[in-house]
């Protein structure tokens, strides 16, 4: 998984001339998003954005996207069988989640929200941890300092403002290191985010917050939430905002990398709207059907993030066959980890509930302890 | 036919319906309550038949719903705000605290705030965290609310209605592990006071007092304690602001024991204001200090611990057992 | 106190030519501002904003914004003597609370922070009626319904949700009315109010935000809230915002008449961002000293928006010195009688802590209300 | 001289400079804790000494100021935030309660949170709305945070020490009715458990239970019983999450006795939670219920009424009378 190896670039030959302006507008009625590689596979210019990508790279990219699609597939297949409680799958969303992530450094920390399986991918997090919570055994299943990637947070909109205090932090050390914040198109009316914008605005934080907006909040279209488009809303707050085609992964690459560069070298934060497609349910326990129209989905299935990187590869020979024969093969065997993994993933023991409720220990946390063990026990003692 | 066999969700849905029948000013407002219907149906069919400006889909902004639902009811509106889960009240705290509870206060009476506030609660449901929690007692010790919670579906119909009637806000508690639990519904009846409690069982050894979805959980325990010919009495609170201390005290001077069980931690829970206020009344009645059962001093767990974590069963009676054993 | 009387408009002789653009900066890294009278009172056009008001309307601004004065003087005596806990002074702030609560109507619906006696003023509220939370007798002394005036609210930035809701209910209503909501630059901050640019887009509810920047949070300057002019908060959320000189009274007059002129007809929210300054501290508790320098309200003496409008009034003959010699009068009436009020204002009975918290009664509240009222007996059977 | 006579305010102030001297990670956060010191002087000087990279005035936001403390301490700081008063925490309140309480237990561990956040509390300044309210038991119910209250300098002092090198979220309350009482303070001694009770007074014959304010009242209360001949003990609990109920229990076992004093509304308040426990523990020895003295079930009122609403001196001695008459 060496995407970001260095290399001698080379020049794909389907580029636009350099100059057009190759952004495009998502509705009629919708602003122009940044864009360098269409839904027909085209790389197109554009006039800020650039970015020259090995075959290696490419393949790279190409490899987290189609891993991740299949281990959100598996998880859902996962919930269907009664392993998981619950899965939220980031189906459609591959190349807003790889592009972003795939743009962070080790040293960057990123606090996603709840559906952000790909960037966890991309910072290394094991995708089975990934299932704990989503199974019941556990609230968040990771280190999030091994790999600077925080537990998920389910409480809409929270994790802006512990982004931005961490980049607070991070400027407070003279790192050159930034902070990236996930959240959703719902969230953006949350006042902590708000609150996140003013005080990352305020003191200059090296925070990008990056919204994906897949148009819906479970039943609720975006109009729900807002009447112009979201990436508007940081001018008010006195930062850049920018919208990019979150389906091309390369675009989401390219501007996400930007704006963390903005951030490292003291320029402050940027939001990054990525404009994609919720393809799934909002849940597992969700039943779009009631709310949105097939045709919407199909309209945005001709605009696949997979897809498309896909036959830009295809038309100009940045992998062959041999490789996507074994990345099929790869997608199984992960698959199969997953599935083993979880299946036999034991239920915590009983006593973890009065575990980690403090770092210092609490006297009543203590007394509950031993009163439940105690009660437990006499269960034991009377089956004998 | 006005009496018909309804769970609880849909009891609730027939109450809205009803109330956005019978008075124009009635609004429904949340986070997916319009085309969805809830995340759990109970507002099904309702934007439909009223239309999306009776039953409004809002920004997913939970401060912002509840201010605007007392701004609404400043122009003459009844709006019935649903949060989503339990969980998620917490940013609309400080409107709910700071605004809704005291503005009738502030305005010598000048003000009302006919505003209900339905949050689906507790756990037991197998859900992710911030879904499965029991905050009652976080707004039950603020003046200006009212707090409740139905056990049944009779209760969801009729306690609903009268909140939505009342000229007071109300936080009307939803037993989401009951949703389903289907009983008789007389959507014509003449229903008693709203803040009163109703001997759900009536026994002579002790009494269980319980509020919401633990009200089952005491029946089934108070059935088999029975078996073991153990007379309990099971209260349905139905109010944990105020709290009907009368009934509770009339059923302690025959029983002299009580237990009072919820899901909540029990820490600083309704259990303690009970167990408090019941004893200065009872003082000289109880042959056993009151027990309380209820949640532990912890986040509430992960899903495949709730089981344990959660009052059932084995641990109500075992309570029962110990305060018979004074 | 008819000054938006009907009567023939008479031309003011100083107006600058039309088309001249009269608006100013505040600071030379500030943008310009929307100002109709110059701090030298001389009449100025702008292109988006017009006014043509009788001399009995100029005088009836003026007599407001003299008033207000000195009931605000009078009140800060008054806690200088004991007779008030505190108060918070609008010192400074007369032409954006005149001219705003000028522009209203009577069917309009205002909410106001906790410093808009000029606006109560406006609204017809008695401005004894103010002084009971001041004092410790009341949290709020006055029947919001009668003037259409809100209670004052603490907690900053709360009252905004609440005139975007009671506007949704205007527009549910199918009336004309308009609803304005005052608050800060401190509050500006508080996701309350972003959360209220939210609603009020989504549903475009009939409501004026009015912020007064008086460049102090307490002891915070803008730059704490905001690393931009705060008008500009506006468009990220799909409405407009204006930024008004906030001490001249004519500006603001005609800027918050168009804003709440287009609430009315349909056109949703508008931000009007009046610039101003809080000459006094920010309440009597209050040592600004600490925290900020002479000379910075040195310099917002010379944009003194009651002087400036005299200034006008003197030169163009709008009165003569019988209204002034009259207003004096009028203004120490209106103190003594501001004085005598208060100083008889009653104790609340004790029985008060137990009224009115709940509409439909209470319980407890009714058994602790009969303790309350056996313990206060006791005493009383004591003493005989 | 490490001895030394401070103000409550002072002494506070002393321990965040002897905080931000000894750790470069501590900050202090706030609105208007920088070049103004704060409304009561308490962070009085520290950013002219410490800089505003260390001493923050933040946005006027207070979730904004928990939520990002939150984020400071991921990066290993430990803020200590100031809430301005009482009455203006609960826009903070989600943030405290779904996020800082819980982190640790939803990371297992990993990741913890050494958060303070001070709040004056209490009524008695004849201050304006919001400005007089006692909310702990609104964090004591919440299990992940710790809650306490000093009642003198030392205390103050020391406690706030203690509360910034804990590792566990503390909301620290001062008693800001009491900001300028004076008393010793050694800042070389060495303080014991933080969450322990202290026997401010000793007695036999019954005993009073405070923290925060109340301690002095209670003392007052004392003096004034000891004249009468009877002899109270008073307690000083400090914490009220966790409460120190062995010493409670230890005091009670002795006097028979127990009046629980405090200023916020007794209905859901710390005062249920002690009574109920204590009448667990010590059903025996209890000679009277354990009576409690508190705020109504009212919002704080207007402040010409707040001698009449806060527990004075009569009221105390009026439920010690009640106790002693069982
Ligand atoms: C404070 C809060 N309120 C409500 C919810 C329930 N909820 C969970 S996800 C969701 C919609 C989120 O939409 P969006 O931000 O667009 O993210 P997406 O799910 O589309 O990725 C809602 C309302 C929540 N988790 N937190
Ligand atoms: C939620 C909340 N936090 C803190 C306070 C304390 N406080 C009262 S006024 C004020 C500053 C307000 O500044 P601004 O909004 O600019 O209004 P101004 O006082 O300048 O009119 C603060 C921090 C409060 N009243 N409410
Ligand atoms: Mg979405
Ligand atoms: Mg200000």
């Amino acid at each position: 998984m060496d995407s970001t190896a260095a290399r001698k670039p080379r020049r794909g030959s389907s580029k636009r001339a350099a100059g057009t302006k190759a952004t495009k507008a998502a509705r009629p009625d919708e602003p122009e998003l940044v864009q360098l590689l269409t839904p027909e596979g085209e790389r197109v210019e554009h006039p800020d954005y650039s970015i020259d990508l090995t075959s290696e790279e490419l393949r790279g990219l190409y490899r987290d996207m189609v891993l991740t699609r299949r281990f959100d597939a598996e998880a859902t297949t996962l919930q269907r069988q009664g392993e998981l409680g619950l899965w939220a799958s980031l189906l459609g969303q591959e190349a807003a989640q790889i592009g972003s992530g795939r743009a962070t450094r080790d040293d960057d920390y990123v606090f996603p929200t709840y559906r952000e399986h790909g960037v966890a991918w991309c910072r290394g997090v094991d995708p089975t941890n990934l299932l704990g919570m989503f199974r019941g055994v556990n609230n968040g299943g990771w280190d999030p300092n091994e790999n600077n990637f925080h537990l998920y947070t389910i409480v809409i909109g929270s994790q802006a403002l512990h982004a931005t205090g961490y980049a607070m932090g991070v400027a407070k050390d003279g790192a050159d290191s930034a902070v990236i914040a996930y959240f959703g198109d719902g969230a953006s009316s949350q006042g902590d985010v708000a609150e996140a914008f003013t005080f990352s605005a305020v003191y200059n934080a090296p925070v990008v917050f990056f919204c994906q907006n897949n148009q819906w909040a479970i039943s609720e279209p975006t109009d729900r939430q807002t009447r112009v488009p979201l990436y508007q809303r940081a001018q008010g707050y006195g930062f850049p905002g920018v919208r990019v085609d979150g389906n091309d992964v390369l675009a989401v690459l390219a501007v996400t990398k930007a704006a963390l560069d903005r951030a490292r070298t003291g320029q402050g934060p940027t939001l990054v709207e990525a404009f994609t497609y919720r393809m799934g349910a909002h849940t597992t326990s969700d039943d779009p059907t009631r709310y949105r129209r097939d045709e919407e989905r199909e309209l945005w299935e001709a605009k696949d993030p997979i897809l498309r990187l896909r036959t830009l590869m295809e038309r100009e020979g940045h992998a062959d066959e041999a490789f996507f024969t074994a990345l099929e093969e790869e997608s199984d065997a992960l698959a199969k980890r997953v599935r083993d993994v979880v299946r036999s993933m034991p239920d915590p023991d009983h006593m973890a509930i009065f575990e980690n409720i403090y770092a210092d220990g609490h006297a009543l946390v203590d007394e509950e302890r031993a009163q439940f063990a105690a009660y437990q026990a006499s269960f034991a003692e009377e089956s004998h | 036919m006005s009496v018909e066999k309804l769970s609880i969700a849909k009891a609730i849905n027939a109450s809205l319906r009803t109330a956005l029948e019978n008075d124009p000013k009635v609004l429904i407002m949340g986070e997916d309550v319009g085309k969805l219907g809830g995340v759990f149906r109970v507002t099904d069919g309702l934007q439909k038949d009223f239309g999306e400006e009776r039953v409004i889909d809002t920004p997913l902004a939970e401060s912002g719903i509840v201010g605007t639902a007392i701004g609404l009811a400043l122009r003459g509106y009844r709006p019935v705000v649903e949060i989503q889960f339990d969980g998620f009240v917490f940013p609309a705290y400080d409107q709910i605290v700071t605004q809704l509870a005291k503005m009738h206060a502030r305005s010598l009476g000048k003000v009302k705030l006919p505003v209900v506030i339905r949050i689906p609660y507790g756990g037991a449901i197998g859900a992710v965290e911030h879904h499965s929690e029991s905050p009652e007692a976080l707004f039950a010790h603020v003046a200006g609310l009212k707090v409740i919670s139905p056990s049944n579906a009779s209760d969801a119909y009729w306690m609903l209605q009268q909140a939505i009637q009342s000229d007071d806000p109300v936080i009307y508690f939803e037993p989401k592990r009951r949703y389903h639990d289907k009983s008789e519904v007389d959507t014509e009846a003449i229903p008693g006071p709203l803040h009163t409690a109703r001997v759900a069982r009536a026994g002579t050894d002790l009494t269980l007092a319980a509020y919401g979805p633990m009200v089952k959980t005491c029946l089934e325990a108070a059935a088999a304690a029975a078996e073991e010919g153990k007379s309990l009495e099971v209260l349905d609170l139905r109010s944990m602001s105020p709290i009907d201390f009368d009934s509770i005290q009339a059923s302690v001077e025959r029983t002299r024991r009580l237990v009072v069980v919820h899901e909540a931690p029990v820490f600083y829970g309704s259990g303690a204001e009970i167990a408090a206020r019941i004893t200065e009344r009872c003082f000289y009645h109880l042959e056993a200090p009151v027990l309380r059962v209820g949640g532990y001093h912890a986040p509430y767990p992960p899903s495949r611990l709730e089981d344990e974590y959660l009052p059932g069963l084995d641990r109500v009676l075992d309570a029962v057992d110990r305060a018979l054993a004074y």
